[in-house]
């Protein structure tokens, strides 16, 4: 049998499609919270761990599903877009977005949502990003052996430990629960933190 | 659509698509050919049809592993990738849900149904310990073996190395007996099948009786076709306005049982016109002067009378086959067990033959060439002392001991003269349909002790059988390969397996060699599989199995024609004289006429009328009516009559009537058709039909069957056919309630 | 004409109270019916493209038949709409059978009285202008609503039915070709009474709080007394009677979880939200083959302004080349319309919380100015970090983490790195 | 484009269905069904002056193809090559487009319920094979190819050798299928099977004829109606609903 999934769309379920589940994301983004720099950026000082369970949870809820609808045979997981790999620009990127992040308050996909729903600081924070990314363009020529470094294709880490996705996928869960025990049990009790940031709390 | 598209790289979704495309374009090239449907890729097997004896040359295409169409082979050599209605259904037999599963043993009465599954192992060590007790207790000659098709010739190994010299096929005594008997002695050799006629070449084409169209040999249709495109003339004789017939230049609604007569006229025509190819004829034949003197009396008028034919339109005809010579096929009929006087019309067939210089000539009949076959050593088959039981060589003098007389293993079978016969081997032919006078049959086998059928369906023998063993069907199977000689291009193809076999089905070659070793006779099939035998038999072909088994069937180079013909084909007339012999020595020795002499018919009497039969284009004679496809074009059979005799009846068109024959036999109720096409004191209906056999669902009880109505036959005293167009039935008065 | 007998209230009063006059699973079901019919009005009309029966332009067909891709795929989703149509009001008829279907409520909603009757006419005549006599009293719903329903109740199982008739073959093709003809004149029916209906709701000024009733569920409860007074009477009836301890208060309708959990002012616990979001994306792998994501769909879009505006500079250069061919359209990718859906869901969902207002997030040591341009500032860093990394923390590491790619996760690694480090020396800005 | 047709050379076809079963095979037609078919004329005459003939039916890729029009969604369209092709997915199986075939040529698929015919084996020709029944036929007698090729056999066929339509006074709907014959067999057939009358089954003159004017007029007239209230209102304004 063939898998049934991805679906190969045609142009108008495809746009209709796209629409729909960005209507999803933006919905439970919005829900969340991530619609709020200081909910977001409450994570870098560890007063909530909102963006790490969220974030956790949903690669948790999709890798699995994943996993298993492709061991079942529903989905055909080398039909699966699965981002290449350039090992030194991700670092670099990381670090450029993270430092955003922090400076701007959110990230490309929570500016979306916010501004949607009135943040001006937001709407600020889009316009950031027209800017930087037309700068990356103007510069990326110069930068290209850099950008195109490290390269290692659509690599994924079961694949790069040699071990099966699904095995992968499981230990992922497992890492991301105790990840979430922690949270739970800590929040607002970092004792370090509570007297570098402690003012507000 | 570009989504998922990452800038300046192809995705891996592309990618994967780029490698399977690879990977399929690779498999495609070694396993397989451009697929059927979807764009899948298929895998076809080579291999030949089995739906009539033709043998086309077909290709399995399998899709998951289920034969999912079957299409001609370009590659074979005489069909030329053309396939019959029935080759194009072949596996809605294969997948026929009626098909015979498992070996089954009765537990009932002969005819009551009821059996009990066994398995292979079980089944063959009863069969053999049956065959062991007959041979002890009446000696091997007692048991007698009736197969037809290709897979039989394994088992037919084992009956000869057992020790019984009784075989009979129906394609002697029923079928193209006369024919053989009937050219042989006239040039020496039969005409054989396929029938090596150059109809593609032919100017003029006389079919008597032949039904090309509603027979359909694929090969002989496009041939025939060519023919008539290039502008060959037609002259058909026949009480029925046929497929044939509508092409016709000449359509001769000859009188049923007077085609000597005609046969005579014509002869007589030509000679007195000396229309006759007189170089050919000083070159090759004897008796002219004696042929002369016989056929001075029966000119056209003469003839006229007796035909029920204008003389004008036998003169005609005469002439009109006379100027196309020697490229003339008179076509010598396939199914020409008649009137019981069949040898001699034969004779009188290829007298005609002889006249217009046709044998062995371009657009005429064609000499066969012989292939040289490779063959293991086995030991010689045990002589019986008590010779056949079937007649062949005795009664009938010069019926063929190859292909038997299946009336006289019957007779034998019931008088037990000249000793018992115990046991039958019916193997993948339907006795209750394939011989005359069911009621014999029947009666014979009530006689027997011991009754095997090897078959696919459930036919209506298997309620007789004591041991049912199910055979694979052609598309499961290895079967000995089709040499063909008779061809202007002699050829080869084979018979391969494009599934294995289904349920608990077995082959035939599986089954002769399971039984060999079960009565100690190996040493007769000395191979230990398919494979093996057929690399013996082609090894001084002069070819490679491989390219064999891939082509489906390789052609060698012919010398069809006398012009041709070099010292190593042997004597062009092997007679008795190396001659066409016009007059027969042999036949006058023996105590016949040496210059075929007419008899006039019997007429039925008021009321009745003469019984035709023959077939329909879609079915292969009571084999494929349970086919679901080709059940689905043709389900059930229909009575022709005149359409002013069905009006002096009362008959409408669709009637369901009954029809009874002399002895009172009744068919089942069939439709009439009235028609113009069909003489006033004859009716026409197509063979295989009105089967008695509830494990058909769809094939029983559909329609009427001829042979139910055909109590009596005119044996032909030379070589023992049954002629069955002797029978006359009326439509039975309805009995009203 | 029983005018007569009408109490008087004090106007004014009436004016501030309201009423509950529809439960929220008929307002969402209402909605359900809109959007469908409109869907199934839409493909509908395109799918019949005969020329013996099309009755709408070539050119709708066609641009409907383009949206969908194949006709094949229109015929689909009309009857994949269909099927999700009916299915509602199948679970609708199941649970709320009771609720719906007795006599007292088709009575109440659907049978006509002599009061309905009159109130047609004058209904009728009024908005001609050609009289002035006061409508009779009427219950809950209208003559004109009752008569609407009556249609629709008559006219719903026939489109149904002759919808699943021709969806699955259910019999001959005689009785499919009949049923096309069914489908096709119950549906007009239905029409011309739907015209009517959104002309009342949407376009004719007194029936505004009955349009935005359909919204909240309440009326005035001045629209009441004056629209619908039989209504207003067995309510202020019921509500005499509570006040006199003589029946038992009216339950207070209580919201339904979900609604409760869709109109939650606060935020969902995270794994709410991850659970909801794991869904999405999930759906979207299977769907559309990739993940979410959001700074590609920037960059389509800076490009897109780019080949707008210099063509030639765009198709030309090294970076941009990638996004802008001659030929192909730079919007045709799933972020680019994700985005807008995006905005579309954090619209509703600010909405329906009550969050929806133009504010500042910022510490409180800084002024809004300097949190806009530091805003900006962390946007350009971020979009160029973005494109370094080839997605953000939507596309790489949300999505790529869920395919595990290790891109992601050291993408993430080095996103949590940078943010916790730059936390405390960024602290004056947010603490 | 190309332009595809089909002949028949009557005179060598002998009427042995090998290409209804090789079309009923290669597309899984149900018993009892067919996308071509072959159709005896009977003896026509009297005894022995007698003639007969095969019609070999199947779909004509009508120039003007009847039966596109009467197709409510559209299933049914002609190709730029001239095959008229049922969109299967498309086709709801209301079989107007059965009755308005003038050859008889389509069928409902019990199967499928959906409507079938020949399509020239489109999805052969993709592959570069000609259609199952012209590669299977015993006689040799059914020949494919591009009308618009004046080099090809079709093309000789038609333009030089008379090949002829099926048609009638009445129906001349520009079929592509011909029918080549030296005993006046096309003749024949077309006396004996000529083509009916396109017409839409009561369903669909109804709803061309009734249904769908009166539709119209309902929906126009309410239309019509919400207009006046509309500019009633305008000229009132909104404020006399206070009343």
């Amino acid at each position: 049998m063939t898998a049934l999934f991805p679906l190969s769309l045609s142009t108008g379920a495809f746009v209709f499609a796209a629409i729909a589940l960005g209507f999803f994301f933006g919905f439970f983004l919005e829900r969340a919270g991530f619609s709020s720099s200081l909910k977001l950026t409450a994570q870098f000082y560890f007063k909530d761990w909102g963006v790490l369970k969220v974030m956790f949870s949903a690669i948790v809820v999709a890798c699995l599903g994943l996993a298993w609808l492709s061991l079942a045979g529903i989905v055909d997981f080398s039909q699966i877009y699965v981002p290449d790999a350039y090992l030194w620009p991700q670092l670099a990127g990381g670090l450029l977005l993270g430092a955003g992040f922090i400076l701007g308050g959110y990230c490309p996909g929570t500016a979306v949502v916010a501004g949607a729903i009135g943040k001006l600081d937001a709407l600020f924070f889009l316009g950031g990003i027209f800017a930087g990314i037309f700068g990356f363009g103007l510069v990326e020529p110069s930068i290209h052996s850099f950008n195109v470094s490290g390269a290692l294709g659509p690599l994924t880490l079961p694949q790069w430990l040699n071990i099966s996705h699904g095995v992968g996928a499981f230990a992922l869960a497992v890492i991301a629960l105790g990840a979430f025990w922690a949270a739970e049990n800590s929040e607002g009790k970092w004792q370090l933190f509570r007297k570098t940031y402690g003012r507000e709390q | 659509m570009p989504h998922g598209l990452s800038p300046g790289g192809v995705s891996r979704r592309d990618w994967f698509r780029a490698t399977a495309a690879t990977a399929a374009a690779t498999s495609a090239a070694t396993a397989a050919t451009p697929g059927q449907r979807a764009g899948k890729p298929a895998l076809q097997v080579a291999t030949n049809c089995e739906m009539c004896f033709w043998r086309c040359g077909a290709l399995a295409k399998i899709q998951d592993g289920r034969v999912a169409r079957i299409e001609g082979n370009p590659q074979h050599p005489l069909t030329l990738g053309r396939l019959c209605a029935r080759g194009n259904a072949g596996h809605q037999t294969l997948y026929d849900p009626d098909r015979l599963k498992r070996p089954q043993l009765r537990t009932g009465a002969r005819g009551e149904g009821r059996f009990q599954e066994v398995s292979w192992d079980q089944a063959l060590d009863w069969f053999a310990a049956r065959l062991t007790e007959l041979k002890n207790k009446y000696g091997p000659e007692s048991v007698a073996y009736l197969p037809h098709g290709a897979s039989s010739g394994f088992f037919g190994t084992v009956m000869k190395a057992f020790g019984t010299p009784n075989s009979a096929e129906p394609a002697f005594a029923q079928c193209r007996g006369p024919r053989e008997v009937g050219y042989a002695l006239t040039f020496g050799r039969g005409v054989a099948s396929p029938e090596p006629l150059d109809l593609a070449n032919a100017r003029a084409v006389v079919l008597i009786g032949s039904h090309i169209g509603e027979n359909v040999f694929t090969s002989q249709v496009t041939q025939f076709s060519e023919g008539l495109a290039r502008g060959a003339k037609l002259i058909v004789v026949d009480p029925r306005f046929s497929t044939a017939a509508a092409k016709a230049d000449h359509w001769l609604p000859i009188r049923p049982g007077t085609d000597i007569a005609l046969l005579l006229a014509w002869i007589n025509v030509i000679l007195s016109e000396e229309l006759e190819d007189k170089e050919y004829l000083a070159k090759y034949a004897q008796g002219l002067d004696d042929l002369r003197a016989h056929v001075k009396p029966f000119t056209p008028e003469w003839a006229s009378a007796e035909t029920e034919l204008p003389a004008g339109l036998i003169r005609d005809s005469a002439r009109m086959m006379a100027a196309a010579k020697p490229a003339v096929v008179v076509h010598p009929g396939r199914h020409v067990t008649w009137y019981g006087d069949d040898t001699q019309r034969s004779r009188a067939m290829a007298i005609l033959t002889a006249l217009l210089g046709a044998w062995g000539r371009q657009g005429g009949i064609l000499l066969p060439t012989t292939i040289k076959r490779g063959s293991f050593k086995t030991p010689p088959f045990p002589e019986s002392k008590r010779g056949r039981a079937d007649g062949a060589g005795t009664t009938y003098p010069l019926a063929s001991e190859e292909l038997g007389v299946s009336n006289g293993l019957i007779e034998a079978t019931l008088t037990a003269k000249p000793y018992p016969i115990k046991g039958w081997v019916v193997y993948g032919q339907n006795v209750l349909e394939s011989i005359p006078q069911r009621e014999r049959t029947l009666s014979a086998i009530r006689l027997l002790d011991l009754l095997v059928v090897v078959d696919i369906l459930p036919v209506e023998q298997t309620l007789y059988a004591d041991l049912i063993l199910p055979e694979a069907t052609y598309l499961e199977r290895y079967d000995a390969p089709h040499i063909v000689e008779t061809a202007a291009r002699p050829f080869i193809s084979v018979r391969q397996p494009a599934v294995p076999p289904m349920y608990d089905s077995r082959p035939g070659w599986w089954i002769a060699k399971a039984m060999a070793a079960r009565l100690g006779l190996e040493a007769w099939l000395p191979w230990k599989n398919p494979d093996e035998h057929l690399a013996k038999l082609i090894e001084p072909m002069g070819i490679s199995l491989g390219e064999l088994k891939a082509r489906g069937a390789v052609a060698f180079e012919g010398r069809p024609t006398i012009e041709q013909r070099i010292e190593a084909d042997g004597p062009l007339f092997p007679t008795e004289s190396g001659k066409i012999e016009l007059s027969s020595k042999l036949l006058k020795e023996i105590g016949h006429d040496a210059i075929p002499v007419y008899r006039p018919p019997a007429d039925p009497p008021p009321g009745w009328f003469r019984l035709l039969y023959g077939r329909a284009p879609v079915h292969s004679f009571a084999r494929t009516e349970n086919n679901a496809l080709l059940n689905g074009l043709m389900s059930e059979n229909t009575v022709w009559m005149n359409d002013h005799s069905a009006r002096d009846l009362g008959l409408a068109a669709g009637q369901r009537i009954v029809l009874q024959n002399a002895d009172g036999n009744e068919s089942l109720p069939i439709s009439v058709q009235p028609t113009a096409a069909i003489r006033k004191d004859c009716v026409y209906m197509v063979h295989g039909f009105g089967q008695q056999a509830p494990g058909l669902h769809k094939a029983n009880a559909r329609g009427a069957s001829d042979n139910a109505l055909i109590s009596r036959v005119a044996i032909d005293p030379i070589m023992g056919s049954t002629g069955m167009r002797v029978n006359f039935v009326r439509v039975k008065p309805e009995v009203q309630s | 004409m029983s005018s007569a007998t009408q109490v008087q209230p004090p106007l004014r009063d009436l004016s501030q109270r309201m009423i509950k006059k529809h439960h929220v699973a008929i307002i969402l079901l209402h909605w359900f019916n809109a959007i469908t019919w409109l869907i199934e009005l839409t493909t509908g009309a395109a799918l019949i493209s005969s020329e013996h029966f099309r009755f709408v332009p070539v050119w709708f067909v066609t641009m409907i038949t383009e949206v969908s891709g194949t006709r094949a795929n229109l015929l689909r989703f009309h009857i994949a709409a269909g099927l999700t149509w009916i299915t509602v009001f199948a679970v609708y008829a199941i649970f709320g059978w009771q609720t719906y279907f007795h006599q007292e409520v088709l009575e109440r909603e659907v049978a006509l009285d002599k009061d309905d009757f009159n109130w047609l006419r004058i209904r009728v005549l009024r908005i001609l202008g050609r009289s002035n006599e006061p409508l009779p009293p009427q219950g809950i719903y209208n003559a004109g609503q009752k008569m609407f329903a009556l249609m629709v109740y008559v006219m719903i199982p026939v489109i149904m039915g002759t919808g699943l008739v021709m969806a699955f073959h259910w019999g001959p093709m005689t009785l499919v070709g009949w049923a096309v003809v069914l489908h096709f004149a119950a549906v007009a029916v239905v029409v011309s009474g739907l015209m009517v209906h959104v002309y009342m709701g949407a376009v004719f000024p007194e029936e505004k709080p009955a349009f935005f009733s359909m919204l909240t569920g309440m009326v005035p409860e001045e629209f009441a007394y004056k629209h619908h007074h039989k209504w207003w009477k067995e309510v202020k009836m019921l509500e005499e009677l509570h006040a006199a301890g003589l029946a038992e208060p009216r339950p207070v309708p209580r919201p339904s979880r979900l609604a409760a959990a869709l109109r939650m002012k606060e935020h969902w616990p995270g794994y709410w939200a991850g659970f909801g979001l794991g869904l999405t994306l999930l759906a979207t792998f299977l769907i559309v083959g990739q993940g979410l994501g959001a700074s590609g769909g920037f960059t389509r879009y800076l490009a897109f302004v780019l080949s707008l505006v210099a063509p030639g500079y765009a198709s030309a250069h090294p970076y941009w080349s990638n996004y802008v061919q001659p030929g192909q359209p730079v919007l045709m990718d799933f972020l680019v319309f994700e985005l807008i859906g995006v905005a579309l869901g954090g619209v509703v969902s600010g909405w329906l919380a009550g969050h929806l207002k133009w504010t500042t997030d910022k510490g409180p040591r800084i002024s809004p100015r300097t949190r806009w341009a530091l805003a900006f500032l962390g946007g350009a860093i971020s979009g160029a970090g973005a494109r370094l990394a080839r997605g953000c923390t939507s596309g790489l590491a949300l999505s790529g983490g869920s395919v595990l790619s290790a891109g992601a996760f050291v993408f993430m690694l080095s996103v949590f790195a940078a943010g916790f480090i730059g936390a405390y020396f960024l602290r004056r800005i947010w603490l | 484009m190309a332009r595809y047709a089909m002949v028949t050379d009557l005179t060598k076809c002998v009427g042995c269905q090998a290409c209804t079963a090789a079309c009923n095979s290669e597309w899984d037609v149900p018993p009892g069904h067919a996308r071509t078919h072959v159709r005896p004329t009977g003896a026509v005459g009297k005894f022995p002056d007698l003639r007969s003939a095969f019609y070999v039916a199947q779909c004509n890729h009508c120039d003007d193809p009847p039966c596109v029009k009467p197709c409510p969604s559209g299933a049914t369209f002609q190709a730029d090559n001239g095959i008229v092709k049922v969109d299967r997915n498309l086709c709801i199986g209301c079989g107007f487009c059965v009755q308005a075939c003038p050859y008889e040529a389509r069928y409902l698929n019990p199967a499928t319920q959906k409507v079938d015919k020949c399509d020239f084996c489109a999805s052969r020709l993709e592959r570069g094979r000609q259609p199952a029944c012209v590669t299977t036929c015993t006689a040799h007698a059914k020949y494919f190819g591009d009308l618009e090729d004046s080099s090809g056999d079709i093309y000789r066929m038609v333009y030089t050798r008379g090949a002829r339509r099926i048609e009638s006074g009445e129906v001349k709907v520009g079929p592509n299928v011909y029918y080549l014959g030296r005993r006046g067999e096309p003749q024949l057939v077309a006396a004996m099977f000529p083509p009916r009358l396109p017409k839409l089954p009561a369903a669909g003159e109804w709803w061309s004829k009734v249904v769908k004017p009166l539709a119209l007029a309902l929906v126009g007239a309410t239309f019509a109606g919400q207009a006046v209230a509309f500019f009633t209102q305008l000229r009132k304004g909104e404020g006399q609903f206070d009343e």
